[in-house]
């Protein structure tokens, strides 16, 4: 796979670079050690969300800093958990004295350093929930497995978090809304091509032209099973379908459906994808009320796509609506 | 051949790692591609070559000083899941081997228990559950069982058995760490973490047998 | 190339139901023949703008149209120009009495097929002004050619056209206002690798692993030249240095540096390559007013980015900033 | 062999261009892939197929109609520099041929040259930029050299006269439609657009010499 590329080893500080020379009014970065908090950080009397993981998912998490959203992100190395020395630095530029919510997407090195990260916070006398993330369906919840993994989910987590923290909402509110949604909240999805982490130089996994990888996570890993390559309609079927099944979704269930691209599928394939999921998802009578689609929890050029539905309720709809002003996504203002 | 494990030694040990690691990246990541997200060599070998430089730079008093320095390294530069766990497993080490100039096999072998200890602890793992856990549990034990032997020997035992336990995790079907997301998918290859763990104690071995 | 696609006839139509699907606070949609409006069309007494072009390229058009940019898109198939009858029902449906402009990326079929749709406007009584976007400095613009082609700043004239609409200004003033938006702006673009029409099924150009095509039009047409890949900065300075000669840019001129990618290219990467954009830019004396950074002006799912530099002026700045609510681009509101 | 082209034969020769247009669908994108975007097969062939389609709906009353209705689907359908272009050529020959029952020799040359005016006019290529024009071109001046020759031999004739344009279009450098945007690496391709001219004209003739 051919990159626009310098040094592989220098990709994640000079993106970061470029977010920050990009977006001068809504970000502000560090990058010994690395982190991207909004500008006008610390915002003082109000809880503040810190989240992060390995480079390779943009515009997660370092474009969804800013007014409404994210406090603080720190990107790791391209698929690599950041440290907890970059969560202490960042919780400390950012924290405005009611504490800081860690959105983590349950992947064990994930995991290890944020909780590592949550113990040098308090130990500085600040106060800190930690919020698993873990929507992916395609892994069994199990004893035998590190849990399911977070995807998707993630954005709606930060973005209705984001939204209880800058309405004022104490520590404790503002976990419970995040773990509310995660509740609420499931995903799945395939991948037609594998992707190449840079340094690594060549696919994380191969492919046939007529095969897909079903169940895929967000870090090139192969995923649940490997099907013949599908049309767009059975493939939102086979996406779908578990999904509606696990939490389970119901008639009349409020959700929010979220295609979001991989990387490397562009727009058009996507909406031709939304529409037979909001074809799917009314047939089995859920109510979308909110929409989402576009490239947001990416897996560097991987071709590919996920869907998350969350169901809804009225506070997470007004959150949800609230005014957002981030580099990738932003309304309201 | 070394008597016991001091500071120089444990410097030279970390170095060696360093040295391997680098020249084993490529081969950890492209076990770590099958059933994981093919970073770790570069990770380990990232990680540990910041600990070289670190070490290089601000030369730490005894053995327990240059295990903590190098904890605190990793655990700033690897990241993923075996950052914090390698950072864990020579915190521990280090505690128990505070104060002491020099570290006798039997002092070793409670380093590396402690530090076994606090890797479980932290990922919750059990042997057989294909992680690094599978190369590290026999080699405390091979180690334990060799208390009183001399250094060099009894390190050359309990590399022996982190590499047969690194080799016993290609049927396994792993419980723990990305890996598991692949169920049975994940028989039929060799853990990534074991391998490395095995890299670490072969190169403390071949340290000990130096003159 | 494997995409997400069910039967290639119909993806266009299905990515059109799909817009409309996800974005009903937005827009409308006609299937034959193919357009989409602005859910609020026509707005009375206002100037409405009119684009389209091939498939392929999105979110341009489709994903522009809304409060402040453009009243209506007309999307042709993949990468082939719309027929007249698609702009004569759309330009019928978003009329509001104050005229319609038609921004018309400048290729043959495109400026053939606007040209017929602005007589066949005109015989229904609406004025119509056509303005022609051809930015693209790699093909020169002389008797031996169909002229440059109109890329990247397309997504310039129609926000700043589309604000001097919703402003009020008249025809020819808004008409006048996007040609001065054409006269300050230069583009150019790199491919990493070619793309795949769907119907076609196959990559409209091969390219070795070491290969980067420099001076690529977004339709898989070959570039310019063919050249050895090179690293982002030298990639950043190859599209710069003739975007900036062209005009040329001077010191102290001030800016809009876009920098876009081609459907396949990550965002990791775009960020990493703004950056150095950012420093020729900021080298030659050029003052960055306003940024953009995303995949806006696509070709399918081919990998590579294009880079566009607008010269601005105290009215373009404003009507740049002001409110603009599309599916794809979205701030002010 | 057809006198002259009434209405059947015009309905025939659309009909019998579609199904060639179909079969060359690939061939035809496949010459536009290299000097331009690849679609012009299937731009065609979604022409004329709506083309036979309306006309078997609607059944015109004579020569000029049937071009007329034909031009105007062809207008809606094509899109690409192709579609106003072949519709102006079908265009232009329906005012020439208004009022006709049937078209003689002599009439169809005045109707492609009628057609081949209108193209240029809007497309303003010159012979030898590379286009559908120099297929057209030596096309229109064969067959204005027969005006009085049968109608079979005549358009036989004609189709030879695009054929041999359409070949010398291969070494040539465009100067118009995207094959331009290339400069000296458009040489050494046969432009689709005149291989498509081609196609019809054959098609034409070939309709002509069935009894
Ligand atoms: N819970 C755990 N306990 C012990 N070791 C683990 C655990 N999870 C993962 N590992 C080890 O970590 C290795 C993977 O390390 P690495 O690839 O650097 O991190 P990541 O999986 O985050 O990319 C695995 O091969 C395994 O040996
Ligand atoms: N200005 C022009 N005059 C005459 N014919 C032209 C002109 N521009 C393009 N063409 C013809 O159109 C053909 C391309 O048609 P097509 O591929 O269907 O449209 P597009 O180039 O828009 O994709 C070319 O091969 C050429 O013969
Ligand atoms: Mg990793
Ligand atoms: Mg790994
Ligand atoms: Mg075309
Ligand atoms: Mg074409």
């Amino acid at each position: 796979m051919k990159k626009i590329i310098n040094d592989p080893e220098a990709l994640v500080d000079e993106a970061v670079e470029g977010l920050a020379a990009a977006h001068p009014d809504l970000v502000r970065i560090s990058l010994c050690p690395r982190y991207i908090v909004r500008a006008d950080a610390p915002v003082s009397g109000k809880v503040a969300l810190l989240s992060g993981g390995g480079s390779g998912h943009e515009p997660l998490h370092g474009g969804f800093v800013g007014r409404g959203m994210l406090a603080a992100a720190c990107p790791g190395a391209v698929f690599t958990s950041p440290t907890p020395d970059q969560m202490l630095e960042a919780g400390k530029a950012i924290h405005g004295g009611a504490g800081i919510v860690q959105i983590v997407k349950n992947y064990t090195g994930d995991v290890m350093n944020f909780d590592m990260a949550a113990d040098l916070l308090r130990a500085e006398g600040i106060e800190v929930e930690n919020v698993l993330v873990d929507d992916d369906v395609a892994v069994k919840d199990s004893l035998y497995t590190a849990g399911r993994r977070g995807v998707g989910l993630t954005l709606a987590v930060e973005k209705i978090g984001g939204a209880a923290a800058e309405a004022g909402m104490g520590l404790a509110e503002v976990a419970g809304l995040c773990r509310r949604v995660v509740a609420n909240g499931r995903s799945m999805g395939v991948a037609l091509t594998a992707c190449t982490v840079p340094h690594a130089g060549k696919p994380s996994f191969a492919l046939a032209e007529d095969e897909m990888e079903l169940g895929i996570g967000i870090h090139g890993e192969p995923g649940r099973e490997r099907v013949k390559l599908e049309p767009a309609d059975r493939i939102a079927e086979l996406l779908l379908g578990p999904i509606i099944e696990d939490l389970p979704f119901e008639r009349d269930d409020r959700v929010l459906l979220f295609v979001n691209g991989m990387g490397g599928t562009p727009l058009i394939e996507l909406y031709a994808l939304y529409r037979k999921a909001a074809e799917i998802a009314a047939a089995h009578g859920l109510e979308v009320e909110r929409r989402l689609v576009g490239s947001y929890v990416t897996s560097l050029e991987m071709a590919g796509a996920s869907i998350t539905l969350l169901r809804l309720d009225d506070e997470m709809i007004r959150l949800w609506d609230a005014p957002v002003v981030t580099p990738a996504l932003r309304w309201g203002a | 051949m070394r008597e016991a494990l001091d500071r120089d030694a444990i410097l030279a040990w970390l170095a060696l790692a360093a040295d391997r690691l680098e020249a084993e990246k490529a081969n950890l990541s492209e076990l770590d591609r099958p059933i994981g997200d093919g970073d770790h060599g570069v990770n380990m070998a990232r990680g540990f070559a910041a600990v070289r430089a670190k070490l290089a730079a601000e030369q730490p008093a005894d053995p327990a000083a240059v295990l903590k320095a190098a904890a605190m390294v990793l655990l700033s530069t690897v990241g993923g899941a075996s950052g914090p766990l390698y950072a864990t497993l020579l915190l521990q080490a280090a505690g128990k081997a505070t104060g002491k100039p020099s570290l006798s096999t039997a002092d070793w072998a409670d380093c590396l228990a402690a530090g076994l200890a606090g890797i479980v602890q932290r990922g919750k793992a059990a042997v057989g559950d294909k992680t690094m856990v599978d190369a590290l549990d026999p080699a405390v034990r091979a180690l334990d069982a060799r208390r009183d032997q001399p250094l060099a020997a009894a390190l050359a035992a309990s590399a022996e058995a982190a590499r047969e336990g690194m080799a016993a995790t290609v049927p396994l079907v792993a419980r723990k760490g990305r890996a598991s997301y692949l169920g049975e998918r994940s028989a039929g290859h060799q853990d990534p973490g074991a391998t490395s763990s095995h890299l670490l104690l072969q190169a403390l071995a071949e340290t000990a047998a130096r003159s």
